[in-house]
């Protein structure tokens, strides 16, 4: 059963150092507020995983809490590259980074594998893909019918899955509508869930029967932060803020430049800084 | 029409390839751009689906990312990333993956990975995201991007996604059905690949562009078609479509 | 592109002698207006599947059109046995029926794998199951990581899928709500789809952006049948009659009560037959 | 209270076995009965799933089927049949399966596939559905039917689903890792696995049932525990709760 409950305890209750963490969101419903607490609390030698890291994991990785990530597309949606990860990657700064990398269907598949409890995920892929050189973690298969040769990769099972969510129920159920990306199959295959929601409402009213829910009794803690996911967004909330995505290749392009905007915005700051951006009124 | 610039002819030329029935996997960037302006023009009926899961889109505006909201809000149906890349990709309902590239091989392999070495790169690069699997679950494979020596090279820095491999039969011996890349336009030229070496060679110019233009611009020995033909100039229908989708996007952007 | 079409011209277009056919529907949205049709237009040898065979399977088996049957469950939910299922197993009456059995689970991966384009499903189950002894299309798989045996089974690609719908829009686009089974799976791995729906509707309107919709390119035909479901329901519209399907347990003990009915109901009837099931108003 | 009968003394028996934090996988028919009764008197908070989909549902009437439009309307979520089988099930979520079965025996083990021979049967079933599954993917198994000696067989005519297979390590050399039948419940006693032998063995008699009457509608040698204690018998709100809970089922399929 979930509890609501602040920030800053959900994340010291569920994070622990090594972790393998997983903050996922296919540039919607990125759960920015919470990152911001991993990186407040301290918590170091992590791996993440996720399909597009972005900026969060960016952050991560500059400030140095990361030993290895776990990935298919690490860019800055719409702008270029990620440029923590990129000096992490070419100069081991603040420390070296150790990659595992894959395709998107091949993490999709991995997810999905994850939640349904299998040990790997079988799909045909990588044919003819550089990476199968260099990631020991792409392996094949026969099918026992066909003899066709397909692709597998293991399960992926987060010890934590953090995500943003739109809204919960009193009773901690969660409802995610929109771009959905891979958040439910992260959450059912972790072994602790944290999701951070826009509000909290008596119940969910007249949704469709089949809309994402998430029960209760799959979540850890339930936390409500307005304005959570900015700069991402949330569908029916806010929008998304594509100038800060910008700002962001500035941001980074430094390492001095990036570790005081760290230390004002993050370090010194907390959760509430979240809700000035829904302010902005509804996405249209 | 005044001012045509390369860019606007490589859009359009790009979206013609581009049919009503398609089932277009649209990747972010030129690829957008391209498939939206035959959505808007000759193709009403195309259905865009991106990897963020939304099917059947139809932006009023370009995205700037892979998952902006208005791609959902406009779409016949929104699935799961695990089901837009099992039931959707690798189930075989995508008529032609649009791609773009960092680098680009004669046979239309790409990389997107790294620039240098893998494991000590000089620049590490996003990496592939959906490309392996595009590149070879979808029916066709249409490449757009810009020409350069550092794009256009005699050998790729990383093996991100295949195109025709190392020639013929190549896709064919590692299980591959599809056909793979079929077409790839730039700024400079529209070229497809030759039946015989599967290498891409030039089968028409932009209006104004030489063949030397071309070659300087492209760092493998290019060949061109027996035949080499102009590229069909812009019409006005098409030239308007696309300057007004930019500059919405462009006001779209700005004001966010 | 779906064409809005007549029954029975869907039918025809994509029903042959011999097809893989399935209309699936775990209990709600059954298509027993368009098995009707089917019936009518005399199909021969047909390969059924389904996970829940129940009524209208029982029909095509008693008219003698059933070569093979692939299910998991052949029941009267909530009464008994599916009479003249048992009478073709039993006393090969009126012909006999070939069976390829397997666990709900297995038939749930097979239909999925089939959507997935892949020619396996792989999954932790038969395990002890007596079914692994008697189906010759149940194997296993060796996870390349762990060693863990896995279960695999062929994908289920039919030549033809006929479901039910509540509606569709005016481009052909289907929009399923409620329980939804393997409806989806099933219409995407099949050659060809028919989607028969209680209305046609100028647009969706309002709908959640993660509700179930199939694109009208992939699905053949599109038919109007209010009603089309009874004597299951579609949510929204109308209940389960659970008088029918008691009912049937008499109808179907016997083979001349069953082929009177099925004469007077079915061989002499047609889809408008359907309508007057809907005028109980919508489930509650 | 009045004219309790032994059928309700085993739903209310078998339903007091469910705890509020279970997640339970309800088969239809008596399962469904005592999993509705426990939700409806000691364990509010019980999440009852049924393999059409339908997550935490809570329906006023027991549904005939396994898909009625109650257990949709008031889950709270429904997902894809697949989804079911691979998220949940598959993926260890569900605490407690309950089951019946056509016949059982001593090690729990479940036909409801066929009576006779499989190729040639004397009597052709359903068939397991989810049961294969079900038996080895939950954390433990709860199974109740009634007492009889067609039931309660030597030995199964087929092997639908495993319980303890032919005794103690059978499961787990099968790479099971899941417990299997913890708990037997039918109309005239409880029955658990004896921890050495895994045979289920007698530990209460129902109020009025005599060691004899069980004897006589058991089909294999039956053992008994140590200490058989006398089933402790439905409390008011118990009984009430299950007669409302027909009643409106009752009238409800009536209406329908």
């Amino acid at each position: 059963m979930a509890k609501i409950m602040e920030l800053a305890t959900a994340i010291r209750e569920n994070v622990n150092d090594g972790d393998l963490l997983v903050m996922e969101g296919f540039t919607h419903l990125i759960p920015h507020a919470a990152a911001h607490e991993v990186i407040r609390q301290g918590y170091k030698d992590l791996t993440l995983s996720r399909m597009t890291p972005d900026l969060i994991y960016d952050q991560l990785i500059g400030m140095g809490r990361v030993k290895k990530m776990i990935f298919s597309y690490a860019g800055n949606p719409g702008v270029g590259l990620l440029l923590r990860f990129r000096d992490a990657v070419e100069n081991q700064w603040p420390r070296a980074l150790e990659i595992e990398e894959h395709s998107h269907a091949a993490m999709a598949n991995a997810y999905e594998a994850g939640a349904a409890g299998l040990p790997c995920a079988v799909f045909r892929g990588y044919r003819g893909a550089g990476l199968t050189e260099v990631n020991p973690n792409i392996k094949s298969i026969e099918c026992p019918f066909t003899g066709e040769k397909l692709a597998a990769v293991p399960a992926l099972n987060a010890d934590v899955t953090i995500i943003h969510a739109q809204r919960a129920n009193k009773n901690g159920d969660v409802l995610l509508e929109g771009i959905i990306g891979v958040q439910k199959e992260a959450v059912l295959g972790a072994k602790r869930a944290v999701v951070t929601v826009e509000e909290i409402v008596d119940d969910f009213g007249d949704i469709s029967p089949n809309a994402v829910v998430l029960p209760s009794w799959t979540i850890n803690a339930v936390v409500v932060i307005a304005g959570g996911a900015h700069p991402s967004y949330a569908h029916g909330y806010y929008s998304r803020d594509n100038g800060f995505y910008k700002d962001w290749d500035r941001i980074s392009r430094d390492r001095d430049v990036f570790l005081e905007w760290m230390d004002e915005n993050v370090v010194k700051s907390g959760p509430q800084a979240f809700e000035v951006h829904v302010k902005k009124g509804p996405a249209k | 029409m005044t001012g045509i610039t390369l860019a606007e002819i490589m859009t359009v030329t790009a979206a013609r390839a581009l049919k009503n029935t398609d089932v277009c996997f649209v990747g972010i960037g030129l690829p957008s751009e391209a498939c939206n302006l035959a959505r808007l023009t000759h193709a009403p009926e195309i259905t865009l689906i991106y990897e963020s899961g939304t099917i059947g889109t139809k932006p009023n505006v370009l995205p700037l990312s892979i998952g902006d909201g208005e791609l959902c809000e406009t779409a016949v149906a929104n699935v799961s990333v695990p089901e837009m890349f099992r039931y959707w990709l690798q189930g075989g309902r995508i008529t032609v993956g649009f791609l773009s590239a960092a680098q680009l091989d004669r046979f239309g392999n790409i990389n997107t990975t790294v620039i240098g070495d893998y494991h000590n790169p000089k620049t590490r690069l996003p990496g592939g995201g959906g490309a392996p699997e595009i590149a070879t679950s979808c029916g066709e494979i249409f490449i757009t991007l810009k020409h350069s020596k550092r794009a256009f090279v005699d050998q790729l820095d990383f093996f991100t996604s295949i195109g025709h491999g190392d020639g013929p039969g190549h896709r064919g011996r590692l299980g591959i059905t599809t056909k793979g890349p079929t077409r790839l336009v730039t700024d400079l030229c529209v070229m497809l690949p030759n039946p015989d070496s599967c290498e891409f060679e030039v089968v028409s110019l932009h209006p104004g562009v030489t063949r030397e233009q071309v070659i300087e611009a492209t760092g493998w020995p290019l060949s061109f078609a027996k035949n080499v033909i102009e590229t069909a100039a812009p019409t006005a229908i098409e030239l308007d479509a696309l300057r007004d989708l930019k500059q919405r996007t462009t006001e779209a952007h700005a004001a966010a």
